[in-house]
């Protein structure tokens, strides 16, 4: 078969890269890309029971338990962004910058600020419990809601609720001109979001596509992917810095300042 | 299969756990839901007797608008709800976006549609000879109307049901709208839409036969109030 | 008393079933309606009801000192050849009526028993109206408009189907309604005990109406 | 308002100018859910007659399970059919996930209840003589039921519209046995939740009024068909 | 041939209406069914029609040399008291038989206008079937019925709310029908002059039917 099913999470989907990125892929290769946008969780799920050829998403845990499993191989880094808290802008918790999530974080909570949580188990809920944790408090203060939602409808929920929110800097960009919010912190190295291409194991089903999603997944971090990928611009800001073979380096995060 | 069977036991479950938190999404679906029909019905039956009983002119046409806006997706209602809602938009002065109250308003809009079109379609069915019989014997307009719906039953029953089984169905305004805020606007479907989001098949499953057992419930008791009278003697 | 002029009336585009340039009457007899198939008792029956609406000319109702067009609810009545029984118990067809002329407890609940002995349906007062039989259906239906004493009571062929026990019974009853001083109209094709007691006759023909009084069986 | 308001000139211009991608989206809708209607149907009046006419131990239970079936909503059907046509479930060879056809099976289990329901509705208030007369008359099986259809035509055209809305309008299972894929699955209520995700409201909202606009000529070209003819001659 | 043995029948858990103990009938003559209200009389023809099945006992026709048990469409037709029009033209619904039972092109034309113009009702032929007087329809659904030259029409009153003009129509129809071989019963409340030329009366009274054979109006 010449497509190629690439389950990956909305953030890439939404921001265009993958629309800029898949046709000039198709130009030079005998593939045809069919991309499912959806959450990371049903992503990686996706690729388990072999309804894709391989995935493309940001939760380093659940992509270790993946490969660990066999569900996948190969796994490669291939980029990065990082997480921003935004918040609105007569800030009533008084975070505006801040350089430390975890500290903001305690704060939120002290102040019974509004902050919505994605609570959907996705990468970018799984950071959040992870800074809460750091944090020392348990989420359970007053202004306090679980969406349950993807990026973009919770980025909309804190605007209309003028509450705190933590979002990957992708939708951030995507979305800001639509929403009454500011960055309050960014900038820390906790905040940092790594995306990586697996490939669905091709031992545990028959049928997949496999030389087409390795071809994919090669040229994805090769020198031309690569170098797209960084070029890849929205609202003429840099969204994604390719990363493939690198040791992850937290310093690297980016500030929009920049 | 086996994943299914699974996924039907702990259905069972989680119903017989009696686990508040599962406790409380469905009553807060059925607590909107329930109000949504309530609230919709009556200017429904009366939209729907006009279109029955009264000859204007356009009349066909606006029952094709009525059809019509059965097709009205779920989210659209939600997107211009929302728009209309939002802090920027005409209303938001009211703050009622992502509470149950714009929930309901949601659900009224997309029950009243269905309502219309099935209650008309019932009171159109109805010999005339009941309308006329009834004026005749003294009843005033409301009287006469009650009487309708009365020997209409089976038929506004089936309505109700239809209506019903749209909006608790429904997730597209429900999410948009309501936010699916845990312990405040999350309803079962916005809970099954997350567990889904999650990969979490099986739990999300097991709360869509939850629905439907409690759905299930709330039509057999329906049924057997209505009766067997399935019969319709022929004169 | 019934005051009707220039009245016409016909459907859709064709022409007039028939014109009725003046037709006086006292509201006091009970009076036979003739007319072929088609020739539009049915319908002149409902427009004197209030019905349907006449495509000209007018009709008035003088009751109690009052005239009014039709509609007039409570007051004249008109029966469907086959009369519509709600679909509930026959004493429930009787209560409906108790209920919309604001009857209550004891009041309502006397009237409506006296009602059924009165037509001879207490046996059945439990039964569902649709079951019943077609004599006992006609009866059911008089006993919910003798309920309001209606003025006058108009019956499109109240006998057509009937046996000759089911006739003498409903006869029984149109008369003693009329003795009440319930003035009534009744179609009827065929000739029996109930239109041998008219003092009035009425025919469509002709594209017109014609009257014949008659007393003790001789006409005026 | 001023944003609705420019929304609805969007909407206007996506339409005249004839955006092969719009229209593209529009087409896989339709074929979709046309399709889905044109399945479910017979099998819907076959189900239908035989719950209005022919009296079975159980029968008033097999009605309210029809009606219960209306409440599934559409992400349950779709995690269902997403399970079973699944590459590690029991229809996995099928390779049916994602596909057009995947979508048309959904669209049929949510058509069916909902057809179901409003043709029994419909069917039981036709007056028994019609059956009665047609099978006298020589007329067979099929086409006393062809009768019958043609006699209860306004409510057969109120149940074929309602579910037609209902499948046109969801998305919970088009987008998840779908998938939503540019070109092949993605209909006009996916791209519709897709546009409303990326916050780009305007967009979505001109797609769901181009999907009502389609709606309405497919509404007003059913109601002149079934004439004007609504006055019921009584008897 | 009709041959009915032990045939009871009621509804619910009522006693029955009545047995039958035995009635053989040639099924050449007309006949008159008579009885009061509610003594069973549409259930009676229903049963020979199969429209209803029978709580006890047998009915066999003999048609053509085979016999059957009922439903015999086509050739024992009943006709409702308020025959079933369908909701079409009226040379429509004498379409729907000649589609029902085969007949194509030229043939079914030919046969439908045939008919209409022999019932009287070919200037009718493009009316909305459920806009005809009583008269008319009655004569439609005989003409339906014709069309498929049954053996045995069963006719529920078919007079019942017909004037005089109509039922002479009417009544000429059914001897033509009855002429060309057709058996026909009818139940009829009110002598008219289509019952006085019946030549079998048959009565259900007392829980059981009666049967007199007249031959030029004496009982034999
Ligand atoms: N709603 C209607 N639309 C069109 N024509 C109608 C309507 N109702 C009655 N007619 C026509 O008007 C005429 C008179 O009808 P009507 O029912 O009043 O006659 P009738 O004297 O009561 O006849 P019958 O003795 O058969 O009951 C008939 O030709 C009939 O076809
Ligand atoms: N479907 C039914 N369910 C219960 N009882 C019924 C049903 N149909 C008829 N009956 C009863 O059976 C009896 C006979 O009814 P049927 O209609 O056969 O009488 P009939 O002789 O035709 O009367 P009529 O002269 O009024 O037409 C009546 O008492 C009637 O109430
Ligand atoms: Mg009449
Ligand atoms: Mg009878």
């Amino acid at each position: 078969a010449d497509t190629v099913r690439l389950a990956t999470t909305t953030s890439t989907y939404n921001s265009g890269l993958l629309d800029y990125l898949l046709p000039k892929f198709e130009e030079d290769h005998p593939y045809q890309i069919q991309v499912i946008p959806v959450g990371t969780g049903k992503a990686l799920r996706l690729g388990r029971d072999g309804d894709v050829d391989l995935v493309l998403t940001h939760a380093p845990a659940a992509e270790k338990a993946f490969v660990d499993a066999d569900y996948g191989v190969e796994p490669h880094g291939v980029m990065y962004n990082d997480f921003v808290i935004v918040g609105p802008s007569d800030d009533p918790a008084g975070l505006e910058g801040g350089e430390d999530a975890t500290n903001a974080f305690a704060t939120l909570a002290d102040e019974g600020a509004t902050f919505i949580s994605r609570g959907d188990d996705s990468g970018t809920d799984k950071k959040e419990k992870h800074l809460w944790e750091e944090a020392g408090v348990t989420p359970d203060f007053k202004g306090f809601r679980a969406a349950g939602q993807g990026m973009g409808e919770v980025l909309k929920m804190a605007s209309e609720l003028q509450g705190y929110t933590l979002t990957d800097r992708g939708t951030w960009l995507a979305m800001k001109d639509k929403l009454d919010l500011e960055i309050m912190v960014e900038g820390d190295t906790a905040l940092f979001n790594p995306y990586q291409v697996i490939l669905v194991n091709p031992e545990r089903y028959d049928g997949l596509n496999t030389q087409g999603a390795r071809a994919l997944a090669e040229w994805l971090i090769s020198d031309e992917g690569q170098d797209l990928i960084d070029a890849f611009r929205l609202n003429d800001k840099a969204l994604f810095h390719a990363s493939a073979g690198e040791k992850i380096d937290p310093t690297s995060a980016v500030h929009e300042s920049d | 299969m086996h994943e299914l069977m699974n996924t039907a036991r702990e259905a069972l479950h989680l119903l017989i756990s009696l686990d508040p938190a599962l406790w409380e999404i469905i009553g807060v679906s059925f607590r909107v839901s329930l109000t949504a029909i309530l609230v919709a019905l009556p200017p429904a039956l009366l939209i729907a007797l006009l279109l029955a009983r009264v000859a204007f002119p356009g009349r066909w046409f606006a029952i094709s608008l009525v059809n019509t806006f059965m097709a009205v997706p779920t989210v659209v209602v939600g997107l211009v709800l929302f728009m209309l809602l939002s802090r920027s938009g005409p209303l938001g002065e009211l703050r009622l976006l992502f509470t149950q109250r714009a929930m309901i308003i949601g659900q009224i809009l997309l029950a009243m549609p269905v309502l219309t079109a099935m209650l008309h379609s019932t009171l159109q069915s109805i010999d005339q000879r009941a309308w006329e019989t009834a004026r005749q014997l003294g009843a005033g307009w409301w009287q006469s109307l009650w009487v309708l719906i009365r020997e209409a039953r089976f038929g506004v029953i089936a309505a109700v049901l239809a209506a019903f089984g749209r909006i608790i169905a429904e997730v597209g305004s429900a999410v948009m709208i309501g936010g699916n805020i845990e312990h405040f606007t999350r309803t079962i479907t916005t809970a099954i839409a997350l567990e889904t989001l999650k990969g979490e098949f099986a739990q999300g499953l097991a709360l869509g036969l939850v629905l439907l057992l409690l759905a299930l419930v709330l039509n057999v008791l329906l049924g057997v109030m209505r009766g067997r009278g399935h019969q319709t003697v022929s004169v | 008393m019934l005051e009707v002029s220039q009245l016409a009336h016909g459907f859709d585009r064709q022409p007039a079933l028939w014109e009725i340039p003046h037709l006086p009457w006292q509201g006091l007899s009970l009076v036979h309606l003739r007319g072929d198939n088609g020739s539009g008792k049915t319908t002149f029956l409902r427009l004197l009801a209030g019905l349907e609406t006449p495509r000209q000319g007018s009709i008035r109702w003088t009751l109690g000192g009052t005239s009014v067009s039709p509609p007039c609810p409570g007051h004249v009545l008109y029966l469907h050849q086959q009369p519509y029984l709600f679909d509930t118990s026959v004493a429930g067809n009787l209560r409906y009526v108790a209920r919309w002329n604001g009857w209550r407890g004891a009041t309502a609940r006397d009237r409506v028993a006296a009602m059924l002995e009165r037509c001879g349906l207490a046996a059945h007062a439990q039964q569902r109206a649709r079951s019943l039989s077609g004599g006992e259906r006609m009866r059911l239906a008089l006993a919910r408009a003798w309920l309001l004493s209606p003025r006058v009571l108009l019956l499109d062929e109240p006998t057509a189907s009937l046996d000759r026990q089911a006739i003498a019974d409903v006869s029984t009853l149109i008369s003693s309604l009329h003795e009440t001083g319930c003035a009534v109209v009744l179609s009827a094709h065929q000739p029996s005990v109930l239109t041998e007691r008219c003092d009035e006759y009425w025919c469509l023909e002709q594209r017109s109406l014609q009257v014949s009084v008659f007393k003790q069986g001789v006409a005026v």
